[in-house]
């Protein structure tokens, strides 16, 4: 079929038609190959404009056409719409931007005739190049797998788990719970820690479509969003499970004390960690070793900080509260929390701590912080140069990555952060997503964070998850997407590290990259780091951007 | 059922949250009172920990509020009353003429060339001008002007009409009526975010020449800003050296808004970026720097050069030369000359909150933020069945929890009618 | 259309003044020739009419097979404006191949072509008694001899004239040096010359039917004779499987000839693809079935799949030879058995631009002498 | 430098490391081969895989010339080979094509013992097969003298002939001849892999001191030649016209990319659709000089030296193949030298230097910024 090809120039109003010689441009235009029609308007982006331009794409029967006009960032879409609305393939027009790029930037009309007429004929060779892209759809399991059984994970189960949509929730250990089981009470409501969960497993219990394993783990993980498909081993039996997106909650542990340096000597006798002191305080029992009752007890904070680089952000409020612990249940004794910088992010913590303050707790500014145990417990600080003695000391470890997170990011192939902590696809827009199109991180999976924190990121998953597979609903990925041309793949696997999306994977049989396409995002990134060109971006490839610049080096 | 849904305030988290409930299929009402979206997160030229330039960052989203069919956006509008219940409110909105029609206007800026009043710039923290008719930045969304009734000279009864003989497109329209509107809805989603902490008289803010409060900085390192992003006192001259002061109006809040440490931090970067020698002092009291990304971007600005001086007892006095710092350090009083001075003052809640939350039939907390249900496991949901609020409306957070908030109310407005 | 055009002039000087006429004249937009540059020789497009001056049409090299570059110009859509092109007879009968499978068009296309004596080995052009050598090849011509130092493959070829060309000039014409005949052999040609040119007459040549003077008969029926006596040297009809590793064995799989080749036209050669790469579970049966195996594989099946997938329409030209980094005479087995395979199939490439590749086509009587 | 020494009756190193293999192949450190084998008409040389005594036998592992450039063979097997223990004899410019292909997973490095040897150049295929019998001859002479007069143009100006403390290529074992006595060649471990197989042999460690001298030597020659050729090539290649000229005989066989180990794509860029111009387009270049070589072939050149100049190991193969005798080797070799000083790299250099293009230094090319 010979190509029709349109060419219509838009006035914007004054903004074009009166920086650029619209005749001249149209006279350039009028004889090039397969041109059958140059037309301009006062404003494309109008109802009327739009209208026209609807009609002249009809009465032509134009194959092709380009509109020089403004930035395709503003009206790409609407003129996407009108070749739809003209019953033409939404891709093969072409914008030529002779606003910004000329009327609006160049003084001498002359000049700015001239360049338009060169960007109009680039993007008219261009869009000789332009290929019909067709919309895919994709069928998506709304089922939704969830690992880890703590407070996040149980959060969005609930949250997602309905009479279409089924969820199951893995965990690793015997019971669901996670962490907050071993809090006797929780900042800020200070509700027992056991009674929060037990509270949720009776309405588990109650769901039909929760579909819970215990000391279940996944072993392996295929596909992608919408169309997972998971193993997930049970004791020594295999499953299958097939779901449309994965939310990964597997929570935190505290730091090694053993990793610790410069703290002095931390096995002794009466010292605790927080999860320790948890514990005998749920035992109403706060005693030292030999049984007493402590008279003084430092809280020492920021305990690691140092070594994994960061800080926990809920420490010095669980070092707080440890305070109320013991002045609720030991009156009269000294307590002593040395800091480094209070960290009481949000409305409610610093009138918690002022309470506290307020009751008599010491509270010691200190960078430098040494335990002794030179005839009982000392705490050094101050460069050695004060020494408070102590019955009991409780530390406030950091928050580090659960153990299997890097196992589990190398089967879900998502990224971790030099923390080790998962990689959130976006830190300020998208802190739930991952670059992995329908899997999830939440709660102490993406970083530490406090019990509300983690609450709400489990509901945001729930609400992403919602609000994109929707059952019943098909997906429309995007199509302009990266291909990898078989015959030129030479397999070097390159593009596989470049891709943020975990898009690529290798076929090993027939040692060559594969794009898939539903998960590519059209980046182009692969693009640039393959060596043989094997990899195109559709819509935007090799030829199609050769061509149009060698028209503009005219 | 109306499948439809009510957000309010159109910053990140209003546009997150439309967004979210558009794709989910819902309708989607969003009111703002201002006549652009984006909120205060425009107004940022880099945000922490990437620097990356807030308005690149959030106009794909501000495009895709305006492209979708399934968001009504109705700027220049407010909530009046709201009655009924979940699954069946009933709201009235007053919508302000804007005086130029969205679908005419091209935004090519040609009418405010010739209006004849020039009024300061309440969104460049009037530290340059705008005209009766204008759009708040240039590079606003929608980019389209309104016109301020309140100092357009036409409206006022003179005549003029030097706006609409200047367009060329018959955008311009005086007729215009403010409208009343009568919605439907489910569910409604409070996401009206802050206002800036207005600093106490001993910081000499608004009677000390070139101390300025943390977006009036932030407005003069942008590059549409007031100065094109030139660091410059008030002279004209360079400074060289520069105080930047922490905590600024959380004694008078009680609280610690969260982000204004990292966000001072940033600022080093912004100085160090165009005045190289620049010597830099940071006043504070506790660096805030939660969370796993926080203490490395932190070190990172650290090396770039600058002073940390402890202090929680600051007042701001006019030297001879230079702004002074008057500060405690121990029991020993101390002074430092800076010839700028950069008050990091803290989020507080918006003023009309109370009005609002009047309207909405909620609870404010002590503070003046939304009060939420419960403080550990549901910071989303308000008092009120079918009422959600989000982002720094519920309390003082960084854009990440705004934006997870966003998502876990769509969630929770979702989850109520059971359309999982 | 037996007509010829007499020009009173040198060959080469006649031609390059008749190529400036069109250029001025406007009637072609450019020129298509060879030129030399010291020891550079390339097929060279002339736009500007003073540049003309630098070419040399007649130069007995072929660094490139013309007719695949004519392919190259021609590939995306046809010429607009008509451009001369002086080749060689095989170089259009390559461009007529390939035209057969839509990779270019004669279309506008003004071919000028001769009776051809044959070009030299393409590294000669570096020789330093190149300039007389030149001088001998010519002298041969014009005494209608076949010259010394060929192409191997120009020895044995006997289609040395191009039927299809628009205009023929014979250089095996002994007044040469003093005036030529141009062959007007299309209406195409007849559209650009005119008794302007020269003295119209009539012509002893006769290209339809094949009727040429007798010098040019002995001509082709000599390179007749050398073409069975290489047949009978090499014997690549008795090579079989050793003979054939004898003389492939060389091959170092670089694929140049396929390169170079006019008719070799595929984007990517299956024996570059993944396909011809080893696969691990087929080199173990290859090891186990054998002691050892070479590396790079396929190497003697690529001469064996380029001459199946070629043979019917090789032209004989002999580029690949040229460029063989290990000296096998690829053009020379190329050419005896494709012609042996054309006399099959009784199709002359590049003779009839309607007339389809055997291989394309099938008739049921074809063959079947074989089928007993 | 350490190593063993072995012996090898009437110089006949060839014969020597045979027999070195074959004992491998009994003590189970080597399971099968790639070598380099005479073909069955005694006119040039091929690359085998085998695992057949006999066949190790007739191999030639030191051959006078070079065919098939050692990389592109072992190219082949990149989908994996039977066989784990592959020992791999070949020149040191093929060991450094080979890691240069195996950073870009075309060359799986697993299963192979690379084995490099002193070598002295090898003789231009082109004189070679005027008359291989005499080719030979000439040649085992060139294994014992090293006197370059017959070797290639590239091999006279190859540094990288041998292992010394200066690492320069890496290999897992190395066959050396020179500095060792009559009779005799040694073999020293240039790798991990290397140490564990002659550990494994159990074969006494000795000091070689004695060869530190003639290698040193050696390359101060190869180096002084090089120097002299650069001053002669050099102004031939500074300049768009001093290239255009440089180049001005290239007929655009690309059979210097068909040969060179380093060119990988399948698809050259310079042969794909991408570069197919309209008619028009060509017209118009050629209009604005008035002529045109069609079809150009310096933008090929400077292409393929863009895409390959960083990994080039000077190995020679393209200009012993361009039937127009142009120097494109030494064109190569200049600039690979000067692109790869840029990032500190040298290829093949190491198996664990990743190729500077896939990875980003923050420091790199500051001093370009300002």
């Amino acid at each position: 079929m010979k190509e029709r090809i349109g060419i219509f120039l838009c006035e914007c109003g004054p903004n074009i038609a009166e920086k650029i010689d619209l005749d001249k441009v149209k006279e350039a235009l009028e004889h090039l190959p397969n041109v059958v029609i140059v037309a301009r308007h006062k404003l494309f982006c109008s109802l009327q404009g739009k209208e026209f331009l609807k009609e002249s794409i009809k009465e032509n029967n134009l194959t092709r056409f380009v509109i020089a006009a403004c930035s395709p960032k503003q009206h790409e879409l609407t003129f996407m719409i009108v070749a739809e609305d003209a019953g033409m393939n939404p891709h093969l027009f072409q914008m030529a931007n002779i606003r910004e790029q000329c009327a609006w930037i160049i003084e001498d009309k002359d000049e700015a005739t001239k360049k338009a007429i060169l960007y109009i004929k680039a993007a008219y060779k261009r869009v000789i190049y332009h290929e019909s892209l067709d919309k895919k759809e994709i069928v998506a399991n709304p089922d939704v797998l969830v690992i880890g059984g703590g407070i996040a994970g149980i959060e969005a189960s609930l949250a997602l788990a309905g009479p279409d949509r089924k969820v199951y929730l893995i965990e690793k250990t015997e019971s669901l719970g996670g962490k907050i089981k071993e809090f006797d009470e929780v900042f800020i409501s200070f509700k027992n820690g056991q009674s929060i969960i037990d509270e949720r497993l009776e309405r588990i219990e109650k769901e039909d479509n929760i579909e819970t394993r215990l000391q279940a783990e996944v072993i392996d993980v295929k596909g992608f969003l919408g169309n997972f498909i998971v193993i997930v081993k049970t004791g020594d039996s295999e499953e299958k499970i097939q779901v449309g997106a994965i939310i990964v909650a597997i929570g935190f542990e505290l730091i090694n004390l053993s990793q610790l340096k410069g703290y002095g000597s931390l096995d002794c006798d009466d010292i605790y960690t927080g999860l320790e002191f948890e514990k005998m305080k749920k035992e109403g029992k706060i005693t030292t070793k030999s049984g007493s009752v402590p008279k003084s007890v430092g809280i020492i904070h920021c305990i690691g900080r140092n070594e994994v680089g960061y800080c926990s952000g809920v420490c010095c409020l669980s070092s707080i509260k440890f305070s109320k612990y013991i002045q609720d249940k030991l009156p009269g004794t000294n307590i002593f929390e040395f800091y480094r910088d209070l960290t009481l992010p949000d409305k409610a913590y610093q009138k918690f701590y002022e309470n506290i303050e307020n009751k008599g707790v010491n509270f010691i500014q200190a960078d430098d912080i040494k335990i002794a145990n030179e005839k009982g417990l000392k705490i050094k600080y101050n460069k050695n140069k004060s020494t408070q003695p102590v019955d009991m000391i409780i530390l406030s470890p950091a928050y580090v990555p659960a153990k299997d997170s890097n196992s589990l990011a190398e089967m879900l192939r998502i990224p971790r952060d030099d923390s080790g902590f998962f990689t959130e696809e976006h830190p300020k827009l998208a802190p739930v997503n991952t670059s992995a199109e329908g899997i999830f991180i939440i709660g102490c999976a993406q970083g530490p964070k406090s019990i509300k924190d983690s609450i709400s990121q489990a509901h945001a998953a729930a609400g992403k998850i919602l609000a994109s597979i929707i059952p019943g609903k098909k997906l429309e990925p995007e199509v302009r997407i990266s291909y990898i041309n078989e015959a030129f793949c030479i397999g070097c696997q390159k593009c596989l590290n470049t891709c943020n999306y975990g898009a690529i994977y290798f076929d090993n049989l027939k040692f060559i990259s594969i794009v898939n396409e539903v998960l590519c995002h059209g980046c182009g990134n692969c693009i640039a780091s393959c060596n043989s060109s094997a990899i195109q971006l559709k819509h935007f490839k090799d030829i199609q951007m050769h061509q149009e610049i060698i028209e503009i080096l005219r | 059922m109306e499948n439809n849904i009510l957000v309010i305030g159109a910053g990140i988290t209003g546009i997150e949250a439309s967004i979210l409930l558009a794709n989910a299929g819902k309708h989607v009402y969003l009111v703002e009172k201002s006549p652009i979206i984006g909120g205060n997160i425009i107004k940022f030229e880099h945000v922490f920990p990437n620097f990356e330039c807030a308005t690149c960052l959030v106009s794909p989203r501000q495009q895709e509020v305006l492209q979708n069919s399934n968001i009504e956006l109705l700027l220049l509008s407010e909530v009046k009353k709201v009655t009924g219940k979940p699954g069946a409110f009933s709201v009235k909105i007053k919508k302000q003429a804007r005086y130029v029609d969205m679908e005419n206007c091209i935004g090519c800026g040609a009418c405010y060339d010739v209006c004849p009043v020039k009024i300061p710039n309440e969104y460049e923290e009037n530290l340059m001008q705008r005209f009766a008719i204008y759009v708040p930045y240039s590079g606003s969304l929608p980019n389209v002007p309104a016109i301020d009734t309140e100092n357009c000279i036409r409206f006022a009864g003179e005549e003029c009409n030097a706006c609409q003989e200047s367009c060329m497109f018959e955008a311009i329209n005086y007729d215009e009526k403010d409208e009343e509107l009568d919605l439907k809805v489910d569910a409604i989603i409070v996401s009206t975010g802050f206002q800036q902490h207005k600093p106490v008289a001993k910081y000499g803010w608004g009677t000390i020449d070139d101390v300025y409060n943390a977006f009036e900085f932030e407005r003069i390192f942008a590059s549409n800003g007031p100065t094109t992003g030139e660091i410059k006192k008030k002279d004209g001259s360079e400074p060289k050296s520069i105080a930047i002061i922490h905590c600024v109006g959380r004694d008078e809040n009680k609280y610690c808004s969260a982000v204004c440490c990292i966000n001072s931090l940033k600022f080093i970067h912004y100085l160090k970026e165009k005045i190289e020698d620049i010597k830099i002092t940071n006043f504070y009291r506790d660096l805030c720097l939660p969370g796993k990304k926080y203490d490395k971007f932190a070190g990172d600005m650290k090396s770039l050069g600058t002073d940390f001086i402890r202090s929680d007892d600051i007042e701001i006095s006019s030297g001879d030369k230079s702004i002074l710092v008057n500060y405690m350090n121990g029991d020993a009083k101390k002074q430092l000359p800076a010839d700028m001075v950069i008050l990091s003052s803290s989020i507080e809640p918006q003023k009309d909150n109370n009005d609002l939350a009047k309207v909405l039939g909620i609870e404010l907390d002590s503070f003046g933020f939304f009060q939420e249900s419960d403080p550990d496991f549901g910071t989303e949901t308000s008092t009120r069945d079918g009422i959600y609020i989000a982002g720094c409306a519920q309390a003082p957070k960084d854009i990440q929890n705004c934006v997870t908030q966003a998502q876990s109310a769509v969630e929770k407005a979702l989850f109520q009618f059971n359309l999982k | 259309m037996n007509k010829k055009i007499k020009i009173n002039k040198s060959v080469e000087t006649g031609l390059k003044e008749l190529l400036i006429s069109l250029l001025e004249s406007r009637k072609i937009k450019a020129v298509f020739t060879l030129e030399r540059n010291k020891d550079a020789v390339y097929y060279s497009l002339i736009t500007d009419l003073e540049k003309v001056d630098q070419a040399s049409p007649f130069l007995p090299f072929m660094p490139a097979n013309g007719g695949k570059l004519l392919s190259k110009l021609t590939d995306i859509k046809s010429i607009s404006e008509p451009i001369a092109a002086v080749i060689h007879p095989c170089e259009l009968a390559a461009f007529i191949e390939l035209i057969k499978k839509q990779q270019g068009s004669l279309d506008n296309l003004l071919i000028i072509s001769s009776v051809c004596p044959g070009v030299m080995p393409i590294n000669n052009i570096s020789e330093t008694n190149l300039d007389e050598k030149i001088k001998k090849y010519f002298e041969s011509a014009k005494n209608s001899n076949i010259p010394t130092g060929l192409r191997e493959n120009c020895e044995i070829c006997s289609r040395i004239i191009p039927t299809n060309a628009d205009i023929i000039i014979n250089l095996m014409d002994k007044d040469i040096d003093n005036s030529f005949e141009l062959y007007i052999n299309s209406e195409k040609a007849e559209k650009f010359l005119g008794d302007e040119n020269g003295e119209i007459l009539d012509s002893d040549f006769d290209f339809a039917n094949n009727t040429f003077p007798q010098n040019i008969k002995d001509i082709i029926s000599q390179k007749e004779k050398n073409r069975i006596a290489v047949n009978e040297k090499y014997k690549f009809d008795q090579l079989g499987m050793d003979g054939l590793i004898d003389l492939f064995g060389k091959c170092i799989g670089c694929h140049s000839c396929g390169g170079v080749c006019p008719i070799c036209y595929c984007e990517l050669c299956d024996f570059d693809s993944a396909e011809h790469e080893y696969k691990k579970n087929v080199l173990k049966s290859d090891l186990n079935s054998r002691a050892g195996v070479r590396l790079p594989p396929n190497t003697i099946l690529y001469q064996l799949g380029r001459l199946n997938h070629i043979s019917t329409s090789c032209v004989g030209c002999g580029m690949c030879t040229d460029v063989c980094p290990v000296d096998i005479p690829v053009g020379m087995i190329f050419s005896s058995i494709g012609n042996s395979v054309q006399e099959l199939f009784k199709y002359i490439p590049g003779e009839n631009l309607e007339e389809a590749n055997p291989i394309t086509v099938y008739k049921k009587e074809e063959l079947t002498n074989f089928e007993d | 430098m350490d190593g063993v020494i072995l012996k090898a009756q009437n110089n006949d190193f060839n014969k020597g490391i045979k027999s070195f293999l074959l004992s491998g192949l009994k003590n189970g450190v080597f399971d099968s081969f790639i070598l380099s084998m005479q073909v069955p008409a005694k006119d040039s040389y091929a690359w085998i895989l085998t695992y057949d005594e006999g066949l190790v036998k007739s191999s030639t592992p030191i051959s006078p010339i070079m065919t098939v450039q050692g990389a592109r063979a072992l190219k082949s097997l990149r989908t994996g080979t039977p066989t784990q223990k592959i020992a791999v004899v070949m020149r040191p410019c093929e060991m450094r094509a080979v890691i240069e292909l195996s950073k870009l997973n075309q060359i799986n490095l697993n299963d192979l013992i690379l084995i490099s040897y002193d070598c002295p150049g090898t003789l231009p295929i082109k004189n070679y097969l005027e008359d291989p019998e005499k080719g030979e001859e000439v040649f085992n002479k060139i294994l014992l003298d090293w006197d370059d007069k017959n070797i290639r143009e590239t091999c006279k100006l190859c540094d990288k002939v041998s292992v010394q403390e200066e690492k320069t290529f890496q290999s897992d074992l190395h066959i050396t001849t020179l500095g060792i006595e009559q009779n005799n060649f040694a073999i020293i471990s240039n790798s991990e892999k290397g140490i564990e197989i002659l550990n494994e042999l159990k074969l006494e460690i000795k000091n070689l001191s004695s060869r530190d001298e003639p290698v040193k030597k050696i390359i101060e020659t190869r180096r002084k030649n090089r120097e002299n050729s650069r001053k002669e090539l050099i102004p031939q290649l500074i300049g768009l016209d001093a290239l255009s000229e440089f180049f001005s005989k290239c007929i655009n066989c690309k059979v210097c990319r068909s040969v060179c180990p380093i060119c990988y794509c399948r698809q050259c860029y310079f042969s794909s659709e991408k570069v197919k111009y309209s008619m028009e387009d060509y017209l118009l270049q050629a209009s604005t000089r008035g002529n045109m070589k069609f079809l150009p072939s310096l933008l090929f050149q400077v292409g393929r030296m863009t895409h390959m100049s960083l990994s080039c190991v000077n190995c020679g193969a393209c200009e012993d193949a361009c039937p127009m005798d142009i120097k494109v080797g030494q064109a190569f070799s200049y600039v690979g030298d000067n692109v790869q000083k840029l990032f500190d790299y040298l290829p093949g250099r190491s198996f664990e230097e990743p190729l500077p293009l896939s990875v980003y230094r923050e420091e790199e090319f500051k001093e370009i910024e300002n």
